[in-house]
């Protein structure tokens, strides 16, 4: 057992709430380094790696994992404190798919082997993941994918191209969905694999972002063979692995703290500008305040089933469309708000604060994109939660 | 009391408030319009033998002693079959101020009756329209024999049709008082206007009438921190109510786009009008969650800044959630939907009337604003 | 020649528009009945009448029909100042389905005799029109209505039901979409009749809209005969007279002036209650003010159009959405501004001010109904003017 | 200007406008990012050859001395294809104000060499963010020698990258001064941000520059009338801009709706998307009635209320329909709306920046409140 695992032993959950918020104020703010405070991008992995390490020292880098296997085994209660904390240390968002996405992924679905052979080699930093989910062409329509692997003795050999993979540059991993099985129906026939990014065969353009910023990648797979070991749960069963981490997607993608990030800077501004003596102001800050907390009472609604380990069903897409609209209505007040300020690409200082208006606005768009766009996510409700016709 | 028999309650209440609306029939509520009685003392006294009018009274006074939690299932149950009883106005707002009153006798008396529905005493403090300062109020009371003249007039008074009398709020020179004022009483005059839902708001004027000291049910601060905590929790379960309204017109809604065809399909299968429905249901699940979480802090009796902030989230929600739904239930609906016949349209009128009482989202939020974000940023 | 024709020879469009506003406002002012202004339902027949023969009697009852025909032969820009000081002296709206929809397709699509016989008798008031298009379990989809005519010797005899018919018990004459060909497809085979009401075979029911008022009927034909002259149009071509007064009715329906009518009690209640001190109720106010405005532009254009005579094409259907769009969130405003007086059913003094919340609320729910849905409007819009495939 | 010759002007300059912004190559507007070149000279010239910097200016200096109605045609056509140079802020902002100006030789000299353009003058009036009142400056100048001496600073300064000097606005003790200072000028120093389409805001900074009196542009009453009707006029021109942006914008994407396939079908077939194409469509539209609306009444040269209200009711709309279609212009387009490949996402950057420059939409729908609402209702 490593270091990570033994101070992950501490039982976070049995502390006061407010002793463990400050522990995490504390930790934060000394350990962080300032410069990549409150950064108007994601991190990159050169930048963000002595903090990955940092977390993982202290035990803190899974939040969400359980104990046993190097997390912190956070409830609810406390997970939400410590994304507060990171949200108000102006933590930046590092490659950080092998900790939300791959962890839970094979603590649920995956083998003894994966995870002993994964797991902690995401904790100590060795291994950066990426995600290959969507294709050209397919995008909201992810089950009509093509790209497709072949079982050829001991490996699958893998051709075709995956879109829209975030940091792709800085993974030393890739996890895909593959087609397996071609006389089947569309979301039948489809795998979940884990690839290694140096296997011969990858090759990747990166794509820039509408802000200018090296965000995504388009890989190429060209005979690219991954060992048959590196099936996560069973063959062609693939798109239920997929759903499941849709649907933690969804629970991450609709938690209040990326808005939040959107309301450190509206407030920031408010007060520089004097904007709360301006009741018509107050009026729309507190309608997307007040959307903000619903949210959290919703959101805390899921996180609670989550905690009681009930399935988190296809009701959960309403999570995303409504966290993703208050983002949007509240990066969009932002610029508002600063009126000819609105328009500025980089930070401004106002009254010795700095204020970063058009980033919210930015990374509040992908949002209703990704993981499903909200079109998609309200299909889903009509059809299972609503049970509309078609 | 213990929590299994919490639990027994409140699956009791459950199962009862489901029975009972099942058997509604939704043509008393549209003769509502001509005959303006929306409290049938049959079905009231109904109500009570059911324990629901003592779902929040002290057990000392023939109540269960029960929470804000449970108040709201009985509201919302209702609410669902457009029950025009003034359930939170007698069992929240006017149980919840006599509860405080340290006039043993006064209190037992109003509030065992309340209880058993044998009496019906309406709230009267609200003056001005958009105000929930409980102190905003011109009500004189000066001292008279042993007791006090009154002065002014009350609105916006709920459940006042068949009752027998008000808790009324006044000034005086040692700030509020709280005194009941039987209907009867000379010099005090009440009118009615009527409601988007055929329901009565009823004003109350007071010229020169006489209450004795034995009619003091709550004096000073206590008189008032009472009357603002019994109207932050009617708040809040109007805003039960409300989640009961929004959610059986959703459902209705959502029937009809089922079966309504039009251009050869169901009108459900319309993509537009899928993803408006999913926007209602979306706003459902919202109120009910802020509902759910802000009960919690109700109950847990918190300070009032903290149980204001919540009753007005719910309040804000609720309302605007409601107005939403109903409104665009009967869109959804057609032509039908714009006629008498149709039921989402009794839903649309009960949501306007309970969006407007004791608050409407946008009054609520203003309130909100002040204590939980000016008070804040300055 | 009678005296109405007379009188309308007057050229209003030479006059100056002061001059003409004057005109119009002393007379509405001086001439209606007090008791009947700023009702909060349409009027009766039997209210109408005296004013409906008042404006007669001064060539002012159709103010948009050619003066050759009676009408004031109003251009555009005279046009809107009647309508305003119509609003503005809170002169209700009488079954004037005569004068705003056979008038003019009368004039457009009927023949010299059906003018003959009919516009006079609108002029007088001895004919009041009502309409039957949509049927029960038609609705939106007006192409597929079912009630038939057949052709028996010199009469079209009628079977079938109509709904919706507004003020049908206060008709004299109905004007009625039949089937006429049940072989060709659904648009086609659907003829234009003029019914007297008082045929043999016609009954009908009454139907109380939300407010509780008597605003509809549905009416029965059974075995019901109209002369063969009263063809409208070709037989079988009655689908493009309805499109043609369905335009014609969104150009009525897309005018500002029903909206200013709700703008008359939000400027009533915000006097009374002080809110233009409130900067966040002048912020929510100015929004629909411009937008009302602006909603004016739009309709300027459209009436300008029809001033050049030029067809007014689907596009026009924007013009109803965007009008009904904005009358319901006004009305939905003054309910909120109203606060606890936003539940009142009937009219409230407040400052010394009547003011009718409630009103207007019911008022602007059928618009985005009736004449076309606003769905409906926006699948026209999307098909025949941006083109979007099916 | 006669008819005759006037509908020929404007043929000609809509024709001119269409066959240049045929030719525009979208990959300059992608290299502004690292060059910062918002204004070519070269391209300058050339749109100075066709006569567009001369469209408003008086013919005694070289321009057309047309209206309002014709520099829409080439602001909305250049918009189009996202021409970076600052042809509002040169040939309507700046030009207004030396048109006005009663200094003949500053005049000839500065309004001819902008029309031919040789010279590139930027109007420096704003200091405060969300303020359009001209008066609202703190920038002084004190007499000194025969001119003044000027200190403070200004913000928001559009067209300045190559800009040769500054129509400057200061406070003086005879009132507002309007002084053109040259770049070069001792003790002004030029500082900029860049704004979301990567063009720059520029600030001014004023330590003790001399200005002789031969650069006073215009004085006291006149200089303050004359600037704020320049900056009406230049917020019409800007939405004309937002027109040609939103509906390129908006053509590129319905002719996406047209041809993406999604779930087999071309996702212009779901009614959800549909519908939300006819709303943007109806935005613009608006937009354009109230453009082609408002700036008739500007050009029959109204009174300065009547003025202000009609510029705030153009900026408004198009302001807030630009924004609205072009961020749905990349919700449309799924992924690939959100790369830096996509050209929907220069249109949402350039309408940013137009939407913010002299007001965005909130701050002109409060100063048209100001004088058409609240004058009024008090």
């Amino acid at each position: 057992m490593n270091a990570a695992a033994t101070a992950a032993k501490v039982d976070y959950n049995a502390m006061d709430d407010e002793a463990f918020r400050r522990e995490a104020r504390a930790f934060f703010e000394n350990e962080y380094p300032e410069n990549l405070r409150f950064l108007p991008r994601r991190l990159s992995w050169v930048e963000s790696k002595p903090w990955w390490l940092s977390l993982s020292k202290k035990g803190w880098l899974a939040p969400n994992w359980p104990v046993e296997h190097g997390g912190m085994g956070l409830e609810p209660g406390k997970l939400i404190i410590y994304w507060e904390e990171t949200e108000r240390a102006g933590i930046g968002r590092m490659p950080d798919q092998g900790v939300t996405m791959v962890g839970p992924t094979l603590i649920r679905f995956g083998n003894e082997a994966q995870r002993a052979q994964y797991l902690p080699k995401i904790l100590s930093g060795d291994n950066v993941w990426c995600q290959g989910y969507s294709e050209p062409n397919a995008g909201s329509d992810l089950a009509s994918l093509r790209t497709e692997a072949v079982l050829d003795g001991d490996h699958y050999v893998i051709n075709g191209s995956k879109i829209w993979t975030s940091m792709a540059h800085h993974a030393t991993n890739i996890y895909v969905l593959v087609r397996t099985d071609k006389a089947v129906k569309q979301q039948r026939g489809i795998s979940f694999l884990l690839v290694d990014m140096k296997t011969p065969g990858i090759t990747f353009r990166t794509i820039r972002n509408i802000a200018g910023h090296e965000e995504f990648c388009q890989v190429f797979f060209d005979n690219v063979c991954t060992h048959k070991d590196n099936l996560v749960g069973k063959l062609n069963e693939g798109w239920t692995i997929a759903k499941g981490l849709l649907t933690f997607e969804r629970l991450n993608i609709g938690s209040p703290r990326r808005p939040l990030q959107a309301f450190e800077q509206l407030d920031t501004l408010a007060r520089a500008q004097k904007l709360f003596d301006d009741p018509g102001f107050v009026d729309r800050y507190t309608q997307l305040k007040m959307d903000l907390n619903d949210l959290g009472s919703l959101y805390q609604r899921y996180v609670d089933k989550a905690r009681r380990s009930e399935a988190l069903g296809p009701d959960i897409s309403m999570l995303k469309v409504f966290a993703m609209d208050t983002y949007q209505k509240l990066a969009e007040l932002l610029l508002e708000a600063g009126a000819e300020y609105g328009a500025y690409a980089d930070e401004v200082m106002l009254a010795d604060e700095k204020i970063d208006l058009m980033t919210p606005f930015y990374t509040s768009r992908p949002g209703t994109i990704y993981g499903g766009s909200n079109e998609i996510q309200r299909n889903i409700l009509s059809k299972y939660v609503l049970q509309l016709p078609n | 009391m213990a929590q299994a028999d919490l639990n027994e309650h409140r699956s009791m209440l459950s199962n009862s408030v489901t029975n009972f609306a099942r058997g509604v029939d939704l043509a008393r509520v549209r003769k509502l319009r001509d005959t303006n009685a929306e409290c049938d003392r049959a079905v009231w006294t109904q109500m009570a033998e059911l324990g629901w009018l003592g779902v929040l009274a002290p057990e000392a006074c023939g109540g269960m002693g029960l929470k804000l939690g449970d108040m709201a299932i009985v509201a919302q149950g209702l609410a669902r079959a457009l029950v025009p009883e003034p359930l939170t106005a007698a069992a929240v707002l006017a149980a919840r101020v006599l509860a405080d009153s340290n006039n043993d006798t006064l209190k037992s008396k109003l509030l065992e009756g309340l209880v058993s529905g044998e009496m019906l005493p309406a709230v009267a403090w609200q003056e001005e329209a958009g105000s929930l300062d409980v102190n905003n109020i011109n009500v004189q009371a000066t001292p008279a024999g042993d007791g006090f003249r009154v002065n002014g007039s009350k609105r916006f008074i709920m459940g006042a049709t068949s009752a027998e009398g008000f808790i009324v709020s006044a000034k005086s020179a040692h700030g509020m008082q709280l005194l009941w004022i039987p209907r009867d009483t000379a010099g005090a005059t009440v009118q009615f206007d009527r409601l988007a839902d055929n329901r009565q708001a009823a004003t109350l004027t007071l010229a020169n009438v006489s209450v004795p000291k034995t009619h003091i049910i709550n004096s000073g601060d206590i008189a008032a921190g009472s009357l603002a905590r019994a109207i932050d929790h009617a708040s809040a379960i109007i805003g039960a109510e409300l989640c009961g309204i929004m959610s059986r017109s959703l459902e209705i809604t959502l029937e009809y786009l089922k079966t309504r065809v039009q251009f050869g399909k169901a009108i459900g299968s319309f993509q537009a009008l899928q993803h408006r429905a999913v926007d209602l249901y979306i706003q459902q699940e919202l109120s009910s969650a802020v509902l759910g979480d802000c009960l919690a802090v109700l109950d847990g009796e918190p300070d009032a800044k903290t149980r204001s902030a919540a009753a007005s989230r719910i309040k804000a929600r609720c309302a605007d959630a409601a107005l939403l739904i109903t409104r665009q239930s009967i869109q959804m609906h057609g032509a039908i939907g714009y006629t008498e016949d149709c039921d989402v349209g009794l839903y649309v009128k009960r949501a306007m009337t309970l969006a407007a009482w004791l608050g409407n989202g946008h009054t609520h939020r203003r309130r909100y604003a002040k204590t939980e974000i000016l008070e804040g940023a300055l």
